[in-house]
């Protein structure tokens, strides 16, 4: 008797859990639909989410960009928090097999799951944002962020009245450590005295301990803070705290609209759409150099993959100052990374006249430039 | 050096609120590990509702249910259906962490007024200390408040003698007529409770945003805190201390450019931790005082 | 009230239909759930459950992913048969990929025959090491291991980050927190499948996995070993009598889920990464857990439960691309799950008999 | 309205008078239409074996359970008990046999828990230290229970219930770890209550302590009051016969072999207390003989767990020379590694320690024969070993089972028992040590598992049989020793003392005079 009841439960339950997935079958034939031949198809891997405000809502800002121009040319479809690690291999093949002609997988992290489905689907064009590690099919991007640090120094040269500047870092790669050091060189070209303290919170998102570090380099003395860490938490901080700060990836005004000196913006539009059309016209390449280490396209101010957003609240003559000096770096009279460059021991590390090129800056970077307190981690 | 001091306490809340209804879910016998599950309900329910109404108290309260029924959740299963505590505690904190993750999806980047300081009148005049504990918000006043009166209720009111007897031996306060069950019932849905005002006080003070994790693992420190003050509710807070302490430390190391990988200054928490937890375990009599014997016991009652 | 009775029988046909029960009723309020929030219902459950699985190198890919759970939670089954709590699995993984990692990248001139089994045993050892601490510390002054093996998971991970930025860093990174990738030998190869080729990432690790969990269930049910880890998980009193150790099996059993553990952060490394980077597990000792209670302790259900859970998981990825759900939503699920069956269990082991007050006194129904 | 007749409002009602309780446990009667009455003042025993079906009614009474039929009257009203709370609110005070204690908490706060709210914690402080200063209690309200003794410990559960003012204090074997002066202390304090009109019942098996502080005893057996006697009327072996229903005057005593030789020699075994609740082992010397049952017998809780511990090797005395087995010294052997030198042995508590319900009766038969070679080799389970080992053990010694291999769970308690007792008796050991072989177990089980140790004797071995039920060990035994608070009286020939001599003795009695062997 017992095991007649059990036999009909688990008849009925069995029998349910078909219908259910029958039933179910039909809902996602729709949203699948056909790839239309004359579609190019688009695929992003983001490694947060869009709503971040920082890193991801700048791609995904780009994305945007995309539709606006190519319109129902493309179709582009997207996949958040991928983590960086054997998922992203999959996701990436994932969108490989789904038939994408191209896809961005938008963080350092996934330079070689890239890699790896890159050598798998020959035909299928990959574009990976900030590394070094490429195949005839597989391209790889970046912006030159340094350059809005460099006038981000400038600003908080000028404006800070204790000369201590606190900096929020992620994590200590060359992306990172080419902005701490153009932020110094921008900040001792106008203000001998300032110095930069950094702390680095090992996260790329993580508003709780970017608002911890934000307070306590208020808490040294710090009335200017910068990031290189993705959320706005550190400007709401700087607002609540009536000092100021620079935005990153995005414009952040809203957050803080009267701590916001300015914000260095990401625009991945102009390259995404360069390389889709590329892409369309048959003139898809991966670009030259081996000593580009960033890229087969490391762009700046000059070609707009770098914009800074309206300097606020500052005097005119340090906006003026701002300005002259990103009208120097997009016109190329300053090269940024040109000696006499010192490390924070006193230590010559370039010599006068000397200018380091783009492998160089990956490469030598192991230091501290002069007004930045410490040592690089690691 | 007084900002420094307020950003300590200002860290140590969440872990003394937490850690405090934990202690009490404890002390009645129940082991609840989704702490961390119960704190992240409570921070989304608190940026949603903030965001919703624009008020951040209601944010609060909304913070304070959401712990509670997740809370009550786990007493379903683990009191009343008897379930293991640890596996059913578990699956809470994972749960907890996917459905705020779920529910917080469409306010990811978006910010929301938090709850502002309220300056005590006189007392906050004091010199230091006056700027540090009496410009506070409502919930570090909370936090403290319901430390003393948690330790209040233990050690000097009827029912928290009933509660640590329950903790103590449930056999014997059944036999003495007292409900096991209901007493921990309530003391569980106490804990989410206080977990969920933890989790609210990372968007309405610390941070005025939501992420997913965004305790990032507050949670289990607060329960690793509940072993380290062994039960003592005056010991949660100098542990809170110590704890906010060390995180804050170390970025105050990194900033005036101390040479100490910081992942070793991180480890520090849970390295003490596990210290004060040999420490008590291997004084067996004092380990039979203050840890109530049937923490994480399965009571089943029959009638 | 509910009372509940012991049962003095368990039937198999219960112990077999309960999780299924289970994961059915996890479906239903998983759908629940969905609707509230918004989506379509059953198009989310169609995307999680059933488009992961349309190609075969899907289906291969499944097994890949089920590979580390599989085995950290064939480990498992041992620590939670013999009622000790170790949930610092995630910890041992990376210790053992640490310890894996160092004979990769750090012991010159080893023979390539000899460096695959060398790193096994590397990782078998991190893995036992990170284990060995609570289970002494237990064993010597009774601490309580749920919470070392947990803020040891920490520790691990610390460690793991301090390693791969600092000392074992990659030269050639550039600064990015990688080590050098490893060499060929010290690769998982992928399973070249007579006459098909390779199929998606499958690869020698799923089949070593398979092929513990089928050691592990012949360990379990049928050496002196494993009857003593059940003796002393169901009746530690009994287990005395029998002639077992307490402190010997808690420190056994720790032993045996920390080297599974290292060896499934070895095999995670060697087969999808090649090289060390400051996360190398992702949540895979929590989630064995889940797996080893989804197998209801069983290493031979812990290949269906890794499966499934596996699913849940690239589930996440494609309910994400079709219909925009956050991938959170597989927390939610994994979650759930546990919640089902742990009450499941309840109702396999006990008969529940829920009363009212106020119908106390009417005859109760009586049928058998 | 009229007055109630003066007959009847002469005499003051009972305190409380319980009429036609029943209980079952699925298909067992605990309490078989049970009534009782006690009335103020009085102490008034309650007797029965175990199993009787005592502590189910006073549970009843005290609303731990609800009886399923049957009335009870307090002080002449119908009530319903619904729990604990309701009855101490009424007045009935009860100490239970295991404590109810709380051992991390003081003294006040123990008694404060059973107490009506309102009474501040200083305020009852003193009236402990009132008490125990009238009654010689010695009972400090700050002390914590882990620390105290446990006949202090008893003595706070006992001013527990006297600080509550009851009308009935129920007090469940609360002698059965006392000394003999506490114990007097005890009844002292007791009878002075009663004198004030407190009704104390009294529940035990010790039948001198029945008479000695009783004046009527109520005797249940099978769940079934089969009546009220007067205790002082009554010697021990009328109460006795009460109690088990049938004569236990004339059996036959086992006689010993003339000569036999020693199996097992313990010299001079001592045990410090493991925890509070356990007892030290003095100095305990003996030889069990092959060809002989030993019997130890003796109150429960005056050190049987911990000889049974230190024979099975569960405890090990940490010097050698102190078990030795055929001569040869086991004392640093484990279990596993003493029975594969003869050793047999059956625990007491056969749920979790001599079997595991939740598993097979095969894996039980493995429990304790791993380490004997044939069913595990090279540490892997020859499955039809194990399983052929059970079948021989549930057909030679006639184990019901409801199917092929059951689940121990699914097994009645007697047929179980026969499994345990036959598991090890199919290995034929040197020595066997049995715990209370037949305890709760009916009496057709409780023969033949009898039959088959006088068997095991008969083919040689040794037999100890550790037990407190005298009828039994007059049965089967052929020598008989005494425990008694952790000390072994002499052995003695069961065929030269009487029941009433071994009583003394469990009592904490003197040796008796050439009954040595």
């Amino acid at each position: 008797m017992k095991l007649n009841k059990f036999v009909i439960l688990l008849g009925i339950v069995v029998l349910a859990g078909l219908a259910f997935i029958m039933s179910s079958q039909k809902a996602p034939e729709k949203a699948a639909g056909v790839a239309d031949d004359k579609k190019v198809k688009v695929g992003f891997v983001y490694l947060t989410t869009p709503g971040d405000h920082g890193w991801t809502y700048a791609h995904e800002v780009g994305r945007q960009d995309v539709i606006a121009r190519f319109g129902d040319k493309v179709e582009t479809t997207y996949i958040e928090n991928v983590p960086e690690g054997p998922d992203a291999a999959r996701v990436i093949r994932d969108l490989a097999k789904q038939g994408n002609d191209i896809i961005f997988t938008t963080s350092f992290g996934y330079m070689d799951p890239t890699l790896k489905v890159a050598k798998e689907f020959p035909e299928i064009k990959f574009e990976h944002i900030t590394g070094y590690k490429r195949a005839p099919n597989m391209a790889t991007g970046n912006i030159r962020f340094y350059e809005g640090r460099y006038v981000q120094g400038v600003v908080a040269g000028l404006m800070t009245k204790s000369n201590k500047i606190g900096y929020i870092a992620s994590f200590p790669i060359p992306e990172v450590i080419q902005g701490i050091n153009a932020f110094g060189l921008g900040l001792r070209s106008v203000n001998k005295d300032a110095e930069v303290s950094v702390i680095w919170v090992n996260s790329w998102y993580d508003p709780v301990k970017e608002a911890d570090a934000a307070k306590v380099h208020i808490a040294e003395g710090a009335d200017i803070l910068a990031q290189h860490t993705d959320s706005p938490a550190m400007l709401q901080t700087a607002e609540k705290a009536g000092v100021y700060g620079f935005g990153q990836s995005s414009d952040m005004k809203a957050f803080a609209p009267k701590a916001q000196l300015f914000s260095s913006v990401n625009n991945w539009g102009i390259y995404y759409i360069n390389k889709i059309q590329a892409l369309i016209d048959g003139s898809w390449t991966t670009g030259e150099g081996p000593d580009h280490w960033a890229g087969n396209t490391w762009a700046g101010m000059a070609d707009n993959f770098l914009v800074l957003s309206a300097f606020e609240n500052m005097p005119d003559d340090v906006a003026k100052a701002a300005q002259k000096a990103a009208d120097d770096i997009k016109s190329g009279a300053n090269k940024i990374f040109t000696g006499p460059i010192r490390d924070n021991t006193g230590a010559e590390k370039v010599p006068a006249g000397k200018t380091l090129n783009d492998g160089e800056l990956f490469t030598t970077l192991d230091y501290y430039v002069e007004g930045i307190v410490g040592k690089i981690p690691g | 050096m007084d900002a420094l001091v307020l950003t300590v306490i200002l860290t140590s809340v969440p872990l003394i609120l937490a850690a405090t209804g934990e202690l009490i879910a404890e002390k009645s016998g129940v082991l609840n590990l989704g702490v961390e599950g119960m704190m992240l309900m409570g921070a989304v329910a608190a940026f949603a509702v903030t965001s919703l109404s624009g008020n951040p108290y209601f944010g609060m309260i909304a913070a304070a249910c959401a712990g509670g029924i997740t809370a009550g959740v786990f007493a379903i299963f683990a009191l009343g259906l008897a379930t293991n505590q640890v596996a059913t505690g578990l699956a809470l904190t994972i749960f907890g962490a996917g459905l705020s993750g779920l529910i917080g999806a469409p306010y990811v980047g978006g910010t929301i007024d938090g709850l502002t300081v309220i300056v005590v009148p006189f007392l906050s005049d004091l010199p230091v200390l006056g700027g540090l504990f009496f410009k506070l918000d409502l919930l570090a006043y909370l936090s403290i408040l319901m430390l003393g009166l948690v330790g209040f209720f233990l050690n000097n009111t009827r029912a928290g003698l009933i509660l640590r007897a329950v903790g103590n031996n449930h056999d014997s306060a059944h036999a003495l007529g007292y409900s096991v069950l209901r007493v921990r019932c309530v003391a569980v849905i106490f804990g989410g409770v206080m977990a969920g005002l933890a989790g609210a006080y990372l968007p309405l003070v610390l941070t005025p945003h939501w992420s997913e994790g965004m305790t990032a693992g507050r949670g289990w420190i607060a329960l690793a805190l509940v072993v380290f003050a062994s039960w003592m509710p005056s010991r949660i807070l100098i542990g809170a201390l110590l704890f906010g302490g060390i995180t804050i430390m170390q970025l105050v190391g990194q900033a005036r450019g101390w040479e100490m990988p910081s992942q070793f200054l991180s480890m520090l928490p849970y390295l003490a931790t596990i210290a004060v937890l040999v420490l008590i375990s291997r004084n067996r009599n004092f380990a039979l005082m203050r840890a109530p014997a049937h923490l994480g016991r399965i009571f089943i009652g029959t009638k | 009230m509910i009372s509940m009775t012991p049962r003095k029988h368990i039937s198999l046909q219960r112990t077999l239909v309960t999780p299924v029960v289970s994961i059915m009723m996890t479906l239903c309020v998983g759908a629940a759930i969905f609707a509230i929030l918004g989506y379509d219902p059953l198009a989310a459950l169609y995307q999680f459950f059933i488009a992961p699985l349309s190609r075969p190198d899907q289906v291969a890919d499944l097994f890949v992913k089920a590979c580390p759970l599989i085995i950290t939670a064939t480990g498992l089954v041992f620590c939670y048969r013999a009622n000790v709590w170790n949930i610092g699995a995630e910890g041992q993984i990376v210790m053992g990929a640490v310890c894996a990692g160092g004979v990769a990248l750090f012991v010159p001139g080893l023979p390539d025959i000899l460096l695959m089994p060398t790193m096994i045993l590397a990782a078998m050892v991190g893995g036992m090491a990170w284990a060995l601490i609570p289970g002494i510390l237990k064993a010597r002054f009774n601490t309580n291991e749920i919470l070392v093996s947990l803020m040891l998971t920490y520790v691990a991970a610390l460690f793991i980050d301090w390693l791969v930025r600092g000392p074992w860093r990659d030269p050639q990174s550039f600064g990015f927190p990688l080590t050098k990738s490893y060499d060929e030998a010290a690769l998982i190869q992928r399973v070249d499948l007579p006459g098909i080729g390779t199929l998606g990432q499958l690869h020698w690790g799923v089949v070593a996995a398979l092929v513990l969990a089928l050691v592990a269930y012949f360990v379990m049910s049928r050496t002196l070993f494993g009857f003593q880890v059940k003796v002393m998980g169901d009746a530690p009193r009994a287990g005395a009598f029998s002639g077992f150790c307490a402190a010997r099996t808690t420190i056994g059993v720790l032993c045996i889920s920390g080297a599974c553990a290292g060896v499934a952060g070895m095999v995670e490394v060697s087969a999808n990464m090649g090289q060390l980077q400051p996360e190398v597990s992702f949540g895979y000792g929590f989630t064995a857990i889940i797996v080893a209670f989804l197998a209801r302790l069983n290493p031979l259900g812990v290949i269906a439960a890794g499966l499934v859970i596996a699913l849940a998981e690239l589930g996440g990825d494609s309910a994400q691309m079709a219909l925009g759900m956050p991938k959170v939503v597989t927390g939610v699920f994994k979650g759930i799950l546990l919640f089902m069956l742990l009450a499941g269990e309840t109702f396999n082991r006990f008969q529940l008999r829920i009363s009212w007050p106020a119908l106390s006194r009417a005859p109760a129904a009586r049928g058998r | 309205m009229t007055r109630p007749h003066a007959a009847t409002s002469l005499k003051t009602p009972p305190v409380l008078n319980a009429v036609g309780l029943t209980k079952s446990f699925g298909d067992f009667r605990a309490n078989d239409a049970v009534s009782f009455s006690i009335q103020p003042g009085e102490i008034h025993a309650l007797l029965g074996e175990n199993g009787a079906g005592k502590s189910t009614f006073v549970k009843l009474v005290y609303g731990l359970l609800q009886p399923d039929e049957g009335q009870i009257f307090w002080q002449g009203q119908p009530v319903n008990i619904s729990g604990p709370l309701q009855a101490r609110q009424l007045g009935i005070g009860m100490v239970f046999q295991h404590f109810s204690l709380f051992e991390s908490l003081s003294v006040a706060e123990n008694i404060q828990l059973a107490l009506p709210a309102g009474e501040n914690l200083a305020a009852l402080s003193d009236r402990i230290r009132d008490m125990s200063d009238r009654y010689g209690l010695a009972i400090d309200p700050d002390a914590y229970i882990h620390n105290l003794s446990v006949g202090q410990q008893q003595r706070v559960e006992v001013m527990r219930c006297l600080l509550q003012n009851p009308s009935l204090l129920i007090m469940d074997e609360p002698t059965s770890v006392l000394t003999l002066q506490e114990t007097d202390q005890l009844f002292s304090v007791l009878r002075q209550f009663a004198d004030s009109g407190m009704a104390v019942l009294f529940i035990s098996h010790k039948l001198d302590e029945i008479r000695a502080l009783t004046s009527r005893a109520t005797v249940l057996r099978r769940g079934r009051n089969v009546g009220t006697v007067d205790t002082k009327k009554n010697n021990n072996r009328q109460l006795a016969e009460l109690m088990v229903g049938r004569k236990i005057a004339d059996v036959t005593r086992q006689s010993a072999p003339d000569q036999s030789k020693a199996v097992c020699v313990i010299k001079n075994l001592q045990r410090p207390k493991p925890t509070a609740f356990a007892v030290t082992l003095k100095d305990i010397s003996f030889t069990a003989n092959a060809g002989e049952i030993l019997a130890i017998a003796g109150i429960a809780g005056n050190g049987q767990d911990e000889i049974m511990a230190a024979l099975s090797g569960e405890w090990r005395p940490p010097s050698a020379d102190i078990i030795l087995l055929d001569g040869q010294d086991i004392s640093h052997l484990g279990p596993a590694a003493r029975r594969r030198v003869g050793l047999g042995v059956v625990p007491e508590e056969r749920n979790g320690h001599a079997a595991i319900p939740s598993m097979s009766l095969s894996d039980n038969a493995l429990l304790t024969s791993h380490s004997l070679g044939k069913a595990v080799q090279h540490g892997v389970i020859d499955g039809a070993a194990t399983k052929a080992i059970a079948a021989e053990v549930i057909d030679k010694f006639d184990v019901r089972v409801p199917s092929d291999d059951p689940m121990a769970a699914s097994l009645s308690g007697g047929n179980l028992q026969k499994f345990v007792v036959g598991r090890e008796i199919i290995k034929s050991p040197r020595l066997l040590v049995v715990a209370q072989p037949t305890w709760g177990v009916d009496v057709g089980a409780a023969v033949s598992i009898r039959k088959s140790m006088l068997d095991l004797a008969a083919r040689g071995s040794a037999v100890i049989m550790i037990s407190q039920d005298l009828e039994e060990v007059f049965a089967i035994a052929h020598k008989i020793a005494v425990l008694h608070g952790g000390c072994l009286s002499d052995v003695m020939l069961a065929s030269k003392v009487t029941a009433e001599q071994v009583g003394i003795l469990m009592g904490g009695g003197a040796d008796i005079e050439g009954a040595s062997a």
